[in-house]
């Protein structure tokens, strides 16, 4: 129990050096220095010093929403086994609960986001209501192929120890489908590229960026916070699929598990950094190729392997 | 065998193809009349006894289906003097093809049944349908509101006939009801007749179709 | 003493052509009064006829006398006021045809002779001619002339039928009266060819007069030309007179074993009068009319339900009852509409719920009931119908049967929604004062329905019961 | 006479004073309103009482000197009770000061005698034994409800809706006569518990369906939902929330009923109300979102929660078919519950709508806006109730749609057929989430934030405390069972018991450990609330709060006008349903170098809607129309047909 406390603790606090190196990733490819490692850390400190400016058209809920999708990142990591590790909590349906969490999460941020009467908020609160529909959707998908493989409905069941092996070793390589479904969705969740473009420079493009252009200092640093730990947690899910083992050592386990994340970071960098954002029309269909991924290899574990 | 009543019997089949040929309203009350006193005789031939109370019944419903509904309905065309024209929808060749296949249809249906006639008569059974039928191709087949009334004391006729050639349970009172019926029916249609000859000028029923759906 | 009560209203009824006109009013509802009180009476006795071999009393008779008196006696009322509202020239006749009506039409009730049924029947049609001409335009000439001649013809069949049945006599060589309760006892001996053909030539024949499709022409044309009181009694209580032909009949159909044919043919006959009304019900331009095809739904109903039998007779017992009470209440109403709003055209009607509120309330309550929403007894005669179809197994029937009930209500409430609710186009002023007189007549009916609806007194239940097991029915 | 029965009469003579009392106002008000709401608390004590004793009570009327109409109170009919009397309860109060006409004096003593008709008629509904009984209360409460439709019958709208709701509810009042006739057919009684063993598995299924056609008219099941979305919206609004609130759900009563009653637990009965309530939930929140009327768009929200529970219940249906009682005991307390949440939030938000309506006159919600600054109580509880029905913890939403979840996952490992019905609920229970999600924060944003978008919306205020109290009594459920939702789904688990599932006792352990984790997850989601509430306290102390218009991306001169519309909110997402959910634009177009003035708007169709225009309406009117040649006023051929039915007639004898 006190590990996976601790753990937690860990995942609050790297989850900001992870993202930065996404950002050291894309610098790389455009052969620049880009900033330091412990970039999103500074913000982060800056961002608490100062004080806020609201708009004249907000309402109570402008700063309920900071609050309660960094509470709704924040739980969510409490329930994911971090390293294998088995995490603080962890119950029958824990994932439902989970996905619906995140779902309040959405639900503050697009609210705020319409609190302030802006049209280019409410164009990205379109947006976000809309693709992650979608998503939702294939996370069930998964969850379902999860739930015929191991007969769980536990977070905890799919990711700690060597479970993600045995996930392997049953369904086989339509785990492929899903190591690429997940990363889809956690693109799409995550509003990265080819889905939004978290760097540009205009508003009618963006999705998430632009649903926060109101909110400014703790606030914002709020929301920052809460989308680091919001990558983390799904990066988590693809990291433990490509890294299934487990030494049961936890230090290694740590590292190791470190790594694989890493990996994942980079591989989003890799893919910010090749990739151009998607017309806004084409994002769905890029969604759905999570779900068909799901289906697929639902369709494949239950015919072939089974 | 030929049994007596046969031979007026005939006559009235003749009147009908009469009437179906006829184009003139006299011409059919005429020929109203003779069915009503030859239908009302036909008890006379047929009953096995001879009561006086159905003597005088018989008097009485000749009176009334020979005299008073035919005199009723000539009244009515004189007091308003009705074109006398029956102004067929079905034309009167047709109409006589159509009695003679009437009539042939009516004598080979009555044979077809077995039913045990109180009289021996051969065409009282084809007789009663003929004219039966007979009044309702009238009521369906002319415009003239006084044809069609003229249709339906034939049928009325006709009904009455097909009632002596078997009925003999029922009482003189209740047969008096019914011929009541009949000419009250009668005489609201003389009425209903002047009204509309008021109205439209003419009984012609082309004016009797604004009521529909 | 049993003949009196027809007898006391066909005297009256004559002398009342000797009365000044403001007598006559008050002289009809004094009829309505002792007709409602000798028929009480008879309920309460029933007593042996003079002439039992051509009256006597019958349960199914004394269910259609009870209704006719007490609708009378409501009519009545409603006729005095609607008389001085509306200043007809022919009053006089139309007090003395009323009463005459109402004689030979508690004939029928009391008479069990099959001719002199007929001769009752034939005798209603003559009577209620000069109601529907009342008012002496080409119109109502044109719907008189109709009901006339097809009733008469119609009804000449019937007798035809009769004189069939009694040649099924001859041929079963049974010999008993020509009454309908010897005919049911010795129905096994009569010969079944005859009976049947008899069977039809008086369904057909008093289906004309009972308004069942495709027979049912002359309806529409002669209720919506009536005056409103004359087309309540027409709707309410003539159309039942007819269907007691038909009972009775079918009461020796079954008792000779014969259900089947006679079912069959009433439930066709029942199915093809609820599809006739649906048909011009949809897009009905009057509202009589609309009334008058409703009427001929509901008849349709009853013959279903008869052929049903079973709880499905019982139910069709139910209906006539209650359509009688609710049918008229909706006569008298729409007498109201078309004296408020001087047109019979649901399009010139609107905003009832407006301009008159009272009758608005008559007319949603009759629209409810007659479509068999409870608290109305015609929801329980529906309900028990159609249960009844299913438990005899008349599937495809049943089905038909409910789809048009759909299709009926569609189209029934729709117009009902355009007089309450639509506005009229341009400021109709009404031009009648809703007067208690002629309001609570249609309440009471209403309310009767409702009562009898939670509530039948056992006596009357008793005589329902007797009326149906003659018929197979039951529950 | 029973408590039950007594309630109800207070009720009724609460609607009968007001008849009587019309020409004073406020004493008719106060009279009724108290007289219906004393009666409904009686009701709900009583019906608490017999929900925990859980003994069945049952009382027999003699009907028409044979038949009876008899009454039983079992678990799933006291659940129902408690549903029905709490929300009457509140929606009565809720009236008091909505009803604010006293020059439409007399139409509202009218309005409060059918609303306490339709109270008492629905309690009697959910609480008859056998068939005659059934319908009557079942007819009354259409007949009440129509009249309650039309309350405002000088709109022509509410004239449509009141005769669409009308028709529908008669048509399907005889499905469900056709159902009970089948059942009376075999068993040759009224009663619903006459032995039917002897009705063929087939038969039984074809009076399921009928029932279910029948019932499902009334709960607004697609496509039987049309009449739906044009009543709720007409009625008043504290009728909306009784009837969107409760009385569709009177139609899963009668599903579940007849269930219980034929006691068939085939695959296709679970397969059809599972694809229906599938298909229900989804077609009816993708119309929710299309809509601009907000209280059309909560009476479609409504089909879709309809949809959630027959997906709840159809996945119950489903594991009693595979024997799975888990599965079934989860599906069926998860559709249970969720009848009583929704009744919950969604009165709540139809009496949010009716807040709205009354104030600013509008239930467009493109011409509202910004109305939390001026509506605090309103705003914050459609807020609570949006996430609610949005199905989000922790409020209640969440609880029933976790308990359908799981029995849908319960269904994933079992065989092929109801993998995958289970597979389709589990999906498209998430893409519901997902779409609710979109619609109602669309309409929070749209109605409740930014900038007031018409004058109506700018001059607002919010009194009337019989109408705040209300909602914040709902709101304050919709918290209380997403945290503590042990007692509730108990309660759901003890109506399943009279659902005659086979085994005595359901399985109760799973739900206390289930109610437990919901219970710890919010409370730890609370507790980390509170620590970044505290968090933010600290971050923001002595720190300068500066205030400003919204940063317009460089446009200096906004206007509430630049706000994003509803429309363009949806427009994404119903691109994508576009097959199903048909756009209609009107605008003209713009020509010249100076363009006149010009409008835009746009609606979407139900396809429901279209297609029973096309081919139901439509036919059946040609061809009454080939045969109203029949009557065409020629007396000959009038003769001609009695003629003609005889000689046809004779061919048989």
């Amino acid at each position: 129990m006190m590990e996976s406390i601790i753990l937690w603790v860990l995942a609050l606090l790297s989850a900001p050096f992870f993202s930065a190196l996404i950002l050291k990733v894309k610098a790389f490819f455009g052969g620049k220095k880009g900033p330091p490692l412990l970039i999103n850390y500074y913000t982060l400190i800056k961002l608490c010093k100062k004080g806020s400016v609201y708009s004249t058209s907000t309402t109570y809920i402008f700063k309920m929403g900071p609050m309660i999708s960094l509470c709704a990142s924040v739980t969510v990591l409490m329930f994911l086994p971090i390293a294998g590790h088995a995490p603080i909590f962890s119950f029958r349906g824990d994932i439902i609960f989970i996905l619906y969490l995140l779902g309040l999460g959405r639900f503050f941020t697009i609210a705020a986001a319409m609190d302030t009467a802006s049209p280019f908020e409410g164009m990205g609160a379109a947006r976000e209501a809309y693709f992650p529909i979608i998503c939702e959707a294939s996370m069930f998908m998964i969850l379902i192929l999860f739930y015929t493989l191991t007969s769980e409905l536990r977070l905890a069941a799919y990711f700690t120890g060597c479970q993600p092996l045995e996930l392997w070793l049953t369904a086989g390589s339509p785990m492929l489908f899903i190591i690429f479904s997940f990363f889809i969705v956690l693109l799409t969740e995550n509003s990265r590229v080819p889905v939004d473009d978290p760097a540009t420079h205009l508003e009618l493009t963006m999705i998430h960026e632009v649903m926060v252009l109101d909110h400014s200092g703790p606030d914002f640093a709020f929301i920052e916070f809460g989308s680091f730990c919001k990558l983390f947690f799904y990066s988590t899910f693809v990291a433990r699929l490509i890294y299934p083992f487990s030494t049961y050592n936890i230090v290694w386990d740590i590292g190791l598990f470190g790594i694989s994340l890493v990996a994942v970071y980079a591989a989003v960098g890799v893919m910010e950094s090749v990739m151009a954002r998607y017309r806004m029309d084409k994002v769905p269909q890029f969604v759905l190729t999570s779900f068909a991924l799901a289906f697929f290899a639902i369709v494949i574990t239950l015919e072939f392997v089974k | 065998m030929i049994h007596s009543v046969d031979t007026i019997l005939s006559l009235v089949l003749l009147s009908v193809l009469f009437a179906f040929a006829s184009n003139r309203v006299t011409v059919l009350i005429k020929v109203i009349a003779f069915q009503g006193i030859i239908v009302s005789l036909v008890p006379l031939f047929t009953s096995s006894e001879l009561t006086m109370g159905s003597i005088n019944f018989i008097l009485v419903t000749l009176a009334i289906r020979g005299i008073i509904i035919p005199l009723c309905i000539y009244l009515a065309i004189k007091k308003v003097s009705i074109s006398k024209e029956v102004e067929p929808i079905i034309g009167y060749h047709a109409s006589l093809f159509a009695g003679l296949l009437l009539i042939f249809a009516a004598t080979y249906v009555s044979h077809r049944f077995n039913i045990p006639s109180v009289s021996e008569s051969l065409l009282l059974m084809p007789t009663a349908i003929t004219i039966l039928v007979a009044g309702m191709f009238l009521l369906m087949a002319r415009r003239n509101a006084i044809a069609m009334v003229l249709g339906y004391i034939m049928m009325e006729n006709g009904i009455y006939l097909v009632g002596t050639t078997f009925s003999t349970r029922t009482h003189h009172i209740v047969e008096f009801g019914i011929l009541l019926d009949v000419l009250a029916g009668v005489m609201i249609m003389a009425i209903m007749l002047q009204n509309i000859k008021q109205k439209f000028d003419n009984v012609d029923t082309l004016h009797l179709r604004n009521l529909k759906e | 003493m049993v003949e009196i009560v027809f007898l006391a209203p066909f005297l009256l009824g004559i002398l009342s052509f000797f009365l000044p006109k403001e007598t006559g009013r008050i002289f009809l509802v004094l009829t309505g009064a002792i007709h409602l009180f000798l028929s009480v009476n008879l309920w309460r006795k029933r007593p042996e006829a003079l002439l039992p071999d051509y009256f006597s009393v019958t349960p199914e008779g004394l269910l259609s006398l009870i209704v006719i008196s007490l609708l009378f006696f409501l009519i009545s009322i409603y006729t005095a006021a609607y008389l001085e509202e509306s200043k007809l020239e022919s009053e006089k006749m139309f007090i003395g045809s009323m009463m005459l009506f109402l004689s030979t039409m508690t004939m029928v009730t009391l008479s069990d002779h099959i001719m002199v049924m007929w001769i009752a029947i034939e005798a209603t049609t003559l009577a209620s001619a000069p109601l529907i001409f009342t008012h002496r335009s080409k119109a109502s000439l044109e719907a008189t002339w109709k009901y006339v001649l097809i009733c008469s013809v119609g009804i000449a069949m019937a007798l035809l039928g009769t004189v069939l049945i009694s040649l099924a006599m001859d041929v079963g060589q049974v010999n008993v009266p020509l009454s309908f309760s010897e005919l049911s006892n010795a129905a096994k001996d009569l010969d079944p060819m005859w009976l049947k053909a008899g069977f039809v030539l008086i369904l057909v024949g008093y289906g004309t007069k009972m308004g069942l499709a495709p027979m049912h022409t002359w309806l529409p044309d002669a209720h919506s030309e009536a005056p409103s009181p004359a087309s309540a009694l027409l709707s309410g209580v003539l159309l039942n007179c007819a269907y007691l032909g038909i009972f009775k009949t079918n009461k020796i159909m079954i008792a000779a074993g014969l259900n089947d044919f006679s079912g069959t043919i009433l439930i066709v006959f029942g199915l093809m009068s609820i599809l006739a009304a649906a048909t011009f019900i949809l897009k009905q331009t009057e509202y009589k009319r609309l009334l008058a095809y409703s009427s001929i739904e509901n008849m349709g109903i009853i013959a279903f339900g008869t052929g049903i039998g079973g709880v499905g007779a019982y139910g069709a017992i139910l209906c006539l009852i209650h359509h009688s009470l609710i049918k008229s209440s909706l006569f008298l109403t729409s007498g109201n509409i078309l004296m408020g709003y001087g047109s019979r055209l649901i399009e010139k009607t609107g905003n009832l719920a407006k301009l008159m509120p009272k009758t608005l309330v008559a007319f949603l309550g009759g629209f409810a009931g007659i479509s068999g929403f409870p608290p109305f007894g015609i929801f329980i005669g529906e309900m028990f119908i159609i249960v009844g179809a299913f438990r005899t197994g008349h599937y495809v029937a049943v089905v038909i049967f409910i789809l048009s009930l759909c299709v009926i209500f569609a189209g029934f409430a729709k117009h009902v929604m355009k007089m309450s609710f639509e506005n009229v186009e341009d400021d109709t002023d009404i031009q009648l004062e809703e007067r208690a007189s002629m309001i609570w007549p249609q309440y009471i009916l209403l309310a009767t329905s409702i009562v009898l609806f939670l509530w039948i007194p056992d006596t009357l239940f008793k005589t329902i019961i007797d009326a149906v097991s003659a018929v197979g029915g039951g529950f | 006479m029973d408590l039950f029965f007594q309630s109800l009469l207070i009720i009724c003579l609460g609607g009968f004073s007001a008849l009587t009392l019309w020409r004073k106002f406020y004493l008719m008000k106060v009279a009724s309103v108290l007289s219906i709401g004393a009666g409904c608390f009686l009701g709900l004590y009583d019906a608490m009482s017999k929900m925990i004793e859980s003994g069945q009570y049952s009382a027999k009327l003699s009907y028409l000197n044979t038949y009876s109409l008899s009454f039983r109170v079992d678990e799933l009919s006291a659940f129902f009770l408690v549903i029905i009397f709490a929300v009457s309860l509140l929606s009565a109060f809720y009236s008091f000061h909505y009803m604010e006409d006293s020059e439409k004096s007399l139409r509202t003593g009218v309005n409060y005698f059918f609303f306490s008709l339709l109270i008492a008629s629905m309690a009697l509904v959910v609480t008859a034994d056998n068939m005659i009984a059934f319908m009557l209360s079942w007819e009354i409460m259409s007949l009440s409800s129509f009249f309650l439709v039309i309350y405002n019958y000088e709109s022509g709208e509410n004239r449509k809706a009141g005769y669409l709701y009308f028709v529908f509810s008669h048509v399907g009042a005889m499905f469900i006569l056709a159902a009970f006739g089948l059942m009376y057919g075999h068993s040759g009684s009224f009663a619903f518990t006459a032995n039917l063993a002897a009705i063929p598995e087939s038969m039984k299924i074809l009076i399921f369906i009928l029932a279910f056609i029948g019932f499902g008219s009334k709960a607004g099941v697609f496509p039987f939902h049309i009449w739906l979305p044009h009543a709720h919206p007409a009625a008043p609004s504290h009728i909306s929330a009784l009837m969107s609130g409760i009385m569709i759900k009177t139609g899963i009563y009668g599903i579940l009923r007849v269930y219980a009653i034929l006691g068939h637990h085939s695959l296709a009965c679970s397969i059809i109300v599972l694809s229906v309530g599938i298909v229900t939930g989804i077609l009816g929140v993708v119309y929710a979102l299309g809509q601009n009327d907000i209280k059309k768009l909560l009476a479609y929200s409504s089909v879709e929660n309809i949809g959630i529970i027959l997906i709840g219940i159809g996945l119950g249906m489903l594991g009693m078919a595979s024997s799975n009682p888990v599965m079934a005991v989860l599906g069926f307390s998860g559709g249970l519950l969720h009848i009583l949440n929704h009744s919950i939030f969604k009165s709540l938000l139809f009496m949010g709508a009716g807040m709205i309506l009354h104030k600013t006159g509008t239930r467009s919600i493109d011409l509202l806006g910004g109305l939390l600054k001026k509506m605090k109580f309103t705003g914050t509880t459609f807020l609570i109730g949006s996430i609610a029905i949005s199905g989000l913890p922790p409020f209640n939403g969440f609880v029933s749609e976790f308990f359908i979840y799981l029995g849908g996952f319960k269904g994933v490992g079992m065989d092929k057929m109801t993998f995958t019905m289970s597979l389709l609920s589990i999906i498209s229970l998430a893409i519901i989430g997902g779409l609710a999600l979109a619609c109602f924060t669309r309409v929070l944003g749209i109605v409740f934030q930014g900038e007031p978008r018409s004058e109506a919306a700018r001059n607002v205020n919010e009194d009337g405390i019989s109408m705040i109290v209300p909602m914040l009594i709902l709101a304050f459920f919709c918290l209380v069972i997403g945290v503590y939702p042990k007692m509730f789904i108990l309660m759901a688990a003890k109506a399943m018991s009279s659902l005659n599932l086979g085994f005595s006792q359901a399985p109760l352990e799973p739900f206390i450990e289930i109610t437990g984790n919901i219970t710890c997850a919010a409370s730890i989601f609370f507790a980390i609330f509170l620590v970044v509430l505290a968090l933010r306290i600290f971050l923001y102390r002595n720190k300068t709060i500066g205030s400003s218009g919204t940063w317009g991306c460089g446009f200096t001169q906004p206007t509430p006008k630049m706000q994003y519309t509803g429309s363009s909110y949806a427009a994404s997402i119903l691109e994508f349903f576009k097959p199903f959910a048909p756009l209609h634009e009107n605008h003209s177009a713009i020509k010249g170098v100076f363009p006149e003035k010009t409008g835009y708007n746009s609606h979407i169709s139900d396809i429901a809607e279209l297609h029973l225009n096309n081919a139901v309406v439509r036919p059946v009117l040609y061809l009454f129309d080939k045969l109203r040649w029949i009557q065409h006023g020629d007396i000959h051929l009038y003769i001609g047909y009695i003629l003609l039915a005889i000689v046809l007639l004779l061919f048989f004898v």
